[in-house]
């Protein structure tokens, strides 16, 4: 199979997928249809209803984390072409890595000393 | 062999970091040090007239590595046209420190400035790397700036601030010519000798860079229209910055003319020579009619200056147009003495009317009266500056003059409307004299002072050159004309 | 005819994790539970809450499920068993686990529920203290075999497998993967006891059903590439690779329920720091271990 | 085969358009960072097309897809770092607000 | 790769020093990272003295070791231990001290790969390395004002990078390589060549502050601490326009890229003096001369490839420009931001006042400071290139500037009631040594000239 065929292979799947799901959906819907009531449709917060959207009282505490994601996932995007050829280039190639994970976690050590860990 | 020229052009310098580098000095130490370097300056100089000019190019060169790799260096030197101002303004600059050792306010820096000044002076006189030759026009420019700022009348920071921009907005186009005649010699240097040896441009290249330094010099000289900040500069700058600016400082434009335009674009300047001729003429009579029409002593003197720079133009444009060597070496002759003798006459007019500005606190010609009975040595060295302005024979600025009408008479005689310039000159110093020193002395200045020994000591040497320099022109000449009769152009 | 027979696997292999689940919580082994209760949500009213993010809503439980299958799609349970082998196999997987944070937070984010985006933003949270343990891991893996490609990873492990030879890398993937599928302990997107559900709170009907499966999936996938990346795939004496598959496939997978069972649940902050602190060093050292030893034993 | 480059090429611009679009006419600071993702998408279609259809032998373009989206990642990390200051100290992140500045 | 680390041991050296600075700043002891960074930076620049007349490449033709490359060593590093210096007043006892020491000289690092480029990606990494770390140093106070200079910085600072990235894209289209050196192979495709050029002049201007992409300058400079508005008008401004010589260098004339510096040249002079006449803040006065002052470089960047002055006269501007620029914003943060707190300053300390004028005189180019020499040459190489017009426009813009420059100078002449703050000793330490510089480069401007 060639490469374009692969993917499409995938998208076909996926597009299967979402198909045949929908097809659930009006399975269930012909099986009954859902009644309107009033009351029915609030969401499970006790009863109590919140004028303002729910998403203004949610707080990402955890953002010193995150900015350290950022960088430590965009580091894999080096190591997966540097893994399928490490054995090949052998020495070098470690500590050419060596250098980038020692730089790299220098910036987790720092930002841990800066409490980025801390809960903010 | 003592590397003279660079002695005297440096132990200003010295001396103004000797005085910057003490602890708390009192005014007398300031002075001291002051006169003594500017002394040993003019011993300099002097020692270096006696070594005298060869006639053939330039004397006593030193020459010292500085930007090979732009053909940058260090070289000074002197010939017949730049010797006389050098010594000069050595005269000058150690007079003035005489004259200015009465000051109290802030003396260090001032003292110091003037002291750059001096280096400054003598440099661009004696320069003959373009690069170092701009580097002292410039910095003269910054120093007198912050006298004026610093010490002058009312309104001087308005002053200082036309003469800044106005001269510095005029010293750049001769930057550019600077780089012109760079990049347009053949192996690219900035060594005056070599431009002046070989010009390195032609034709409308040679005419752009000649134009770029006509309006340098022109603002510099200063020539009609670019003159008016002269006047104001003069009027709020203090009694020494008055002088040098118009001893020293006018002489800048007058020399670069000289050496830059008419030895580095002779071509050109010939064939723009009439234009110059014209504007030499112009200045001269416009000068001298403006300073007929002042009240204000300190403000007629500068317009006699635009009247006397008018001839030095005239002298130069002539020399340019000439096809005869020696009428060329006549005119130039009377353009280089114009310039010292007016150093020396300016120079002592403009100390005068500072003392009797010092005195009256105020300059105008119509509230004085009868000077010349209540401060007689004060009123007759007057009377005998400017008989020497308007130049009666005997005086400084008689051969000057003279040789230079002389040449024009030869080469084109319609300018010589320009000895309409000497009249009306006679006329206002008459008029000056009248209105200031004859007549009844007024009951407000009974109790004016003469002259203090210090004031004595700043003029007379000047009042002295300028009668040895008219009766006996020679000794001046002499090396004058050495340089002028063997030039090439 | 492979996608038939993966589909198919998949699908038997989430019905018999449902039965175990429902064995290991109730006691009762009923093999026909799961698909009651999908039937039985078939006829249940899936009320769409007020004011929602209809887009949001209606793609959540969709999304995580296709994500699964397209996980699963790249995993060899055979050397000729796989739906797509794609060159960069081990990246694709988890390009497409990434979208499980997408669809959780769709989910969280489409009801305007409290509890539902209380769970959703948890989940990314979670998201940053898991996920560079399932990357590193994997790179550790790619390094011994040379290639992204699935079944050359699975060929590498034919004398040894990686479990063996990286075994820091196993703990780490294992444990990150529980955390990617959500499962006890690291369950805070859906903490019964503290958000009544979670995610999954506003979702009813036929839409639970479609998520439970996509949940059910995502276990089996996330087995599945234990199984591809560390215990050696289809590797196995006497019985046919694909089986060997299947069952290393299933133990990991009810290990990862197991496992959840007796662990109380870990606090966000918690998770979060212990897996920065401890969990992406060990990871770093791992690799280099990893290196080492590749250098050192040929 | 320059048709699909062509359409890859469109496609790159037309993704640059509208995210310096985006980054140009939006307030909100996580906004105009969306464009500048956009912006820096559509550069990295452009190099992967240029380095499929015309130089798949330079490896460099390959390696320029992954500096920009490292560039990708570090500005959105830097620019979070910075706009969470900025919520900090002003409760909001909004370019209109932001005029203390000014002269 | 032995030979090319041995080339590029000033740049690993200062990247040592960064590193440590930023240990000692995880162990508390920001007084020892600044010893560490001041020491580092120092012995690279020692460094680099010994690569001097160097003229290779390394790392396949992706870094270059030649005269520019180097003199930015030799210009940045100094400069940036002076600005540490500056910063140690500002964020001595804060939290994270050692923290900003250890981004200037990443940020150094930043300008010194920008100024070696070679390669397109060097291009963007440097200025990506440059830009994330001014960010977090304009930010740095946490107050209001800073943060909004810092979110201005970053939005006109991602937006320009952007739009440089997708130009380069084209280069790599047209030339399929990212080395610089590459460029002159491509006679197809035009178009791609000038959308690239166009991209990379918005990319690296925003940097330089040239307008038109100066926006950000005068906010950024007056909303962060002084040591920084210093830092970010030397070291980034002078690594960009290095690498845009870099880049041009190697362009074919035929695109007509030195019409466009020429442009920029003349709209950066005469726009930022324009806009420094009417400025009251210093900071803001000094910004907007700074923009201009850029637009001196671009007359030298236009004749990199066909005079030989040009390289020379950008290295000397360049050096002049750190000495001199840096020196006035000493002077400023040891005197007050605003105007009014210059009037008197000869009088109440006329050491700081006379250093004062020396550097603004050397930013309008007196003799024989060390602007004059630099912006003569600038001249020169401009006029060999047959752009008279320019040097005269260039000319013209320095008497504006004197213009701008006199408004601190003539105020300090005045009596009036200076603040009399005391000095703070590191203060005068960099404005005596900016000073020295100012005056050194001057009187040997032979040095470099190699």
């Amino acid at each position: 199979m060639s490469l374009l065929e692969q993917y499409a292979l995938l998208l076909a799947l996926a597009i299967g997928i979402v198909g045949s799901v929908f097809c659930l959906y009006t399975l269930a819907r012909a099986i009954g249809p859902t009644r309107k009531e009033s009351g029915k449709d609030v969401p499970a917060s006790s009863g109590v209803l919140s004028r303002d959207p729910v998403w203004g009282r949610y707080h990402a505490r955890y953002y010193g984390y995150a900015l350290l994601f950022l960088a430590f996932d965009m580091e894999m995007a080096f190591m997966y072409p540097w893994a399928v050829v490490y054995k090949e280039v052998g020495m070098v190639a470690l500590l050419d890595m060596g250098v980038f994970l020692a730089i790299l976690f220098l910036g987790l050590l720092y930002g841990w000393s800066q409490g980025a860990f801390r809960r903010q | 062999m003592l590397p003279l020229v660079s002695l005297t052009l440096f132990l200003p310098l010295v001396g103004a970091v000797l005085i910057l580098c003490l602890p708390k000095p009192t005014a007398r130490t300031v002075h001291s040090i002051a006169i003594a370097s500017a002394a040993l300056t003019l011993v300099g100089a002097l020692a270096m007239w006696l070594q005298g000019v060869s006639g053939d190019g330039f004397s006593q060169v030193e020459e010292l590595v500085w930007m090979p790799a732009i053909g940058a260096a260090y070289r000074v030197g002197v010939d017949g046209i730049s010797l006389p101002l050098v010594l000069l303004s050595a005269v000058l600059f150690l007079v003035s420190f005489i004259y200015t050792s009465s000051l109290r306010d802030r003396p260090r820096a001032y003292v110091a400035l003037i002291l750059l000044l001096e280096t400054a002076a003598i440099g661009t006189f004696t320069a003959l790397d373009g690069i170092l030759f701009y580097v002292f026009f410039e910095v003269s420019l910054v120093s007198m700036y912050f006298m004026i700022a610093g010490w002058g009348h009312e309104d001087r920071q308005r002053a200082a601030l036309m003469f800044f921009i106005y001269t510095l907005l005029g010293s750049l186009p001769l930057l550019l010519a600077i780089l012109g005649l760079y990049l347009g010699s053949p192996d690219p240097t900035f060594d005056m000798r070599a431009w002046i040896a070989n010009p390195p441009l032609e034709g409308a290249a040679a005419m752009w860079a000649l134009i770029a330094m006509l309006i340098t010099f022109a603002v510099k000289i200063p020539a009609i229209p670019l003159h008016t900040w002269l006047p104001a500069a003069h009027v709020q700058a203090p009694t020494v910055g008055s002088v040098i600016l118009a001893g020293i400082m006018l002489k800048f434009g007058t020399y670069g003319l000289v050496r830059f335009a008419l030895q580095m674009t002779p071509d050109a300047l010939r064939d723009a020579g009439i234009v110059v001729l014209f504007f030499g003429v112009v200045s001269a009579i416009y000068g001298a009619f403006a300073a007929l029409a002042q009240t204000d002593l300190k403000r007629l003197v500068a317009y006699t200056s635009i009247n006397h720079m008018g001839y030095v133009i005239v002298g130069v444009a002539v020399a340019a147009l000439t096809l005869d060597p020696s009428v060329r070496a006549v005119a130039l002759d009377g353009a280089v003495l114009q310039m010292f003798s007016h150093g020396l006459v300016t120079g002592a007019l403009f100390f005068l009317v500072g003392m009797i500005q010092e005195r009256a606190h105020t300059r105008e010609m119509g509230e004085f009266g009868g000077l010349l009975k209540t401060v007689p040595l004060l009123g007759w060295s007057f009377v005998l500056a400017a008989f020497a302005s308007l130049g009666l024979p005997g005086l400084a600025h008689f051969p000057a003059e003279f040789q230079i009408f002389l040449a024009t008479l030869g080469t084109t005689p319609i300018a010589v409307v320009v000895i309409l310039g000497i009249a009306i000159i006679a006329g206002t110093f008459l008029k000056a004299l009248r209105e200031t020193f004859l007549g009844e002395p007024r009951d407000r200045w009974n109790k004016m002072p003469d002259l203090s020994p210090r004031e004595i000591l700043a003029v007379a040497p000047l009042l002295v050159l300028t009668v040895a320099t008219g009766a006996a022109p020679s000794w001046v000449l002499d090396v004058i004309h050495r340089t002028t009769l063997a030039l090439v152009l | 005819m492979t996608v038939v027979i993966v589909l198919l696997a998949l699908l038997g292999s989430a019905w018999l994790l449902a039965v175990i689940e429902g064995w290991i919580t109730t006691g009762r082994l009923s093999p026909a539970a799961p698909l009651y209760s999908g039937l039985a949500h078939l006829g249940r009213e899936s009320i769409v809450p007020r004011s929602p993010d209809r887009v949001f809503f209606e793609a959540a439980p969709v999304l995580l499920l296709v994500v699964a299958v397209l996980g699963m799609a790249v995993l060899p349970l055979a050397p000729d068993l796989v739906i797509a082998d794609l060159g960069t196999g081990g990246l694709f997987i988890n390009a497409a686990l990434a979208y499980v944070l997408v669809a959780v937070i769709m989910a969280g984010w489409g009801p305007d529920g409290a509890y539902a985006m209380i769970g959703g933003w948890r989940f990314l949270g979670q998201l940053i203290a898991y996920s560079m343990l399932i990357v590193m891991p994997i790179t550790a893996v790619a390094m011994r075999a040379e290639s992204l490609v699935n079944t050359a990873i699975v060929s590498s492990q034919e004398s040894l497998w990686n479990i063996v030879y990286q075994p820091l890398g196993f703990v780490l993937f294992f444990i990150a993967a529980m955390a990617l599928a959500f499962r006890a302990p690291f369950d805070l997107p859906t903490a019964e006891g503290e958000l009544g559900g979670g995610v999954d709170a506003e979702y009813t009907g036929v839409r639970l059903a479609v998520l439970r499966l996509a949940r059910l999936t995502l276990v089996v996938t996330l087995a599945s590439a234990t199984t591809v990346f560390y215990l050696g795939g289809w590797y196995g004496p006497l019985l046919p690779p694909w089986a060997w598959s299947l069952i290393k496939t299933l133990a990991v997978a009810v290990s990862m329920l197991l496992a959840g069972r007796y662990l109380p649940r870990i606090r966000e902050a918690d998770l979060m720091r212990w897996c920065w602190v401890l969990g992406i060093p060990l990871a770093l050292v791992n690799i280099i271990i990893v290196g080492l030893l590749i250098l050192v034993v040929p | 085969m320059t048709v699909v480059l062509i359409v890859a090429l469109l496609t790159g611009a037309i993704l640059f358009g509208i995210g310096i679009y985006g980054a140009l006419s939006q307030t909100n600071l996580v906004m105009i960072m969306m464009g500048v993702e956009l912006m820096l998408a559509g550069a990295m279609v452009n190099l992967v097309a240029f380095w499929r259809f015309l130089h798949p032998e330079a490896y460099s373009g390959q390696m320029f897809v992954l500096v920009v989206m490292t560039v990708m990642a570090l500005e959105m990390a830097v620019g979070f770092g910075v706009a969470i200051a900025r919520f900090r100290a002003k409760g909001s992140v909004e370019m209109e607000e932001a005029e203390d500045l000014k002269g | 790769m032995g030979r090319d680390l041995a080339l590029i041991i000033p740049e690993i050296a200062v990247l040592l020093t960064a590193v440590g600075a930023l240990i000692a700043e995880m162990l508390r002891r920001p007084r020892i990272s600044l010893i560490i960074a001041v020491i580092g930076l120092v012995v690279g620049t020692g460094l680099t003295l010994r690569l001097l007349g160097t003229d290779t490449t390394v790392f396949g033709g992706s870094f270059r070791i030649d005269t520019l490359s180097i003199w930015a060593k030799l210009i940045l590093l100094p400069a940036t231990v002076l600005t540490m210096l500056l910063a140690r007043v500002d964020v001595r006892g804060s939290a994270r001290e050692g923290t900003v020491y250890s981004l200037l000289i990443f940020s150094t690092l930043g300008a010194l790969v920008l100024a070696g480029a070679g390669d397109t990606m060097f291009l963007v990494l440097g200025t990506l390395l440059t830009g994330l770390a001014t960010f977090a140093l304009v930010a740095y106070p946490d107050t209001d004002r800073a943060t909004e200079a810092a979110m201005k910085f970053f939005v006109f600072a991602s937006v320009t990078t952007s739009i440089m990235i997708f130009g380069l894209s084209y280069w790599f289209g047209a030339s399929g390589s990212t080395l610089l050196a590459d460029l002159p192979g491509i006679d197809t495709m035009p178009l791609a060549v000038i959308l690239g050029f166009v991209a990379v002049v918005v990319g690296l201007g925003y940097k330089a502050s040239l307008v038109p992409f100066h926006f950000w300058a005068p906010d950024a400079y007056e909303g962060a601490p002084l040591s920084i508005a210093a830092y970010l008008s030397v070291v980034p401004k002078i690594g960009a326009l290095f690498a845009l010589t870099q880049v041009v260098r190697d362009l074919p004339p035929e695109t007509g890229w030195a019409a466009v510096m020429a442009g920029l040249a003349v709209l950066s002079m005469t726009y930022g003096y324009l806009a420094a006449l009417v400025q009251d803040n210093i900071v803001r006065l000094l910004a907007y001369s700074s923009i201009a002052q850029s637009g001196y470089f671009l007359l030298g960047i236009l004749a990199v490839s066909s005079s030989e002055l040009a390289l020379p006269s950008i290295i000397l501007f360049a050096a002049a420009y750190a000495a001199m620029n840096l020196g006035a914003f000493a002077v400023a943060a040891a005197t007050g931001r605003s105007l009014n707190d210059f009037a008197g300053l000869g009088r109440a300390r006329p050491l700081m006042g006379i250093a004062m004028v020396i550097f603004l005189l050397s930013l309008v180019g007196i003799p024989p400071l060390a602007g004059f020499v630099g912006k003569f040459m600038l001249f020169g190489a401009t006029i060999d290139a047959q752009f008279t017009w320019l040097a005269v426009v260039a000319i013209i813009n320095s008497v504006l500037s004197l213009a701008v420059y006199l408004r601190i100078i003539v105020p300090m002449g005045r009596s009036g009631e200076s603040a009399s703050v005391a000095t703070e000793p590191w203060h005068g330490v960099v404005v005596i040594m900016a000073f020295s510089a100012t005056l050194i480069i001057g009187l040997g401007a032979q040095f470099f000239l190699v």
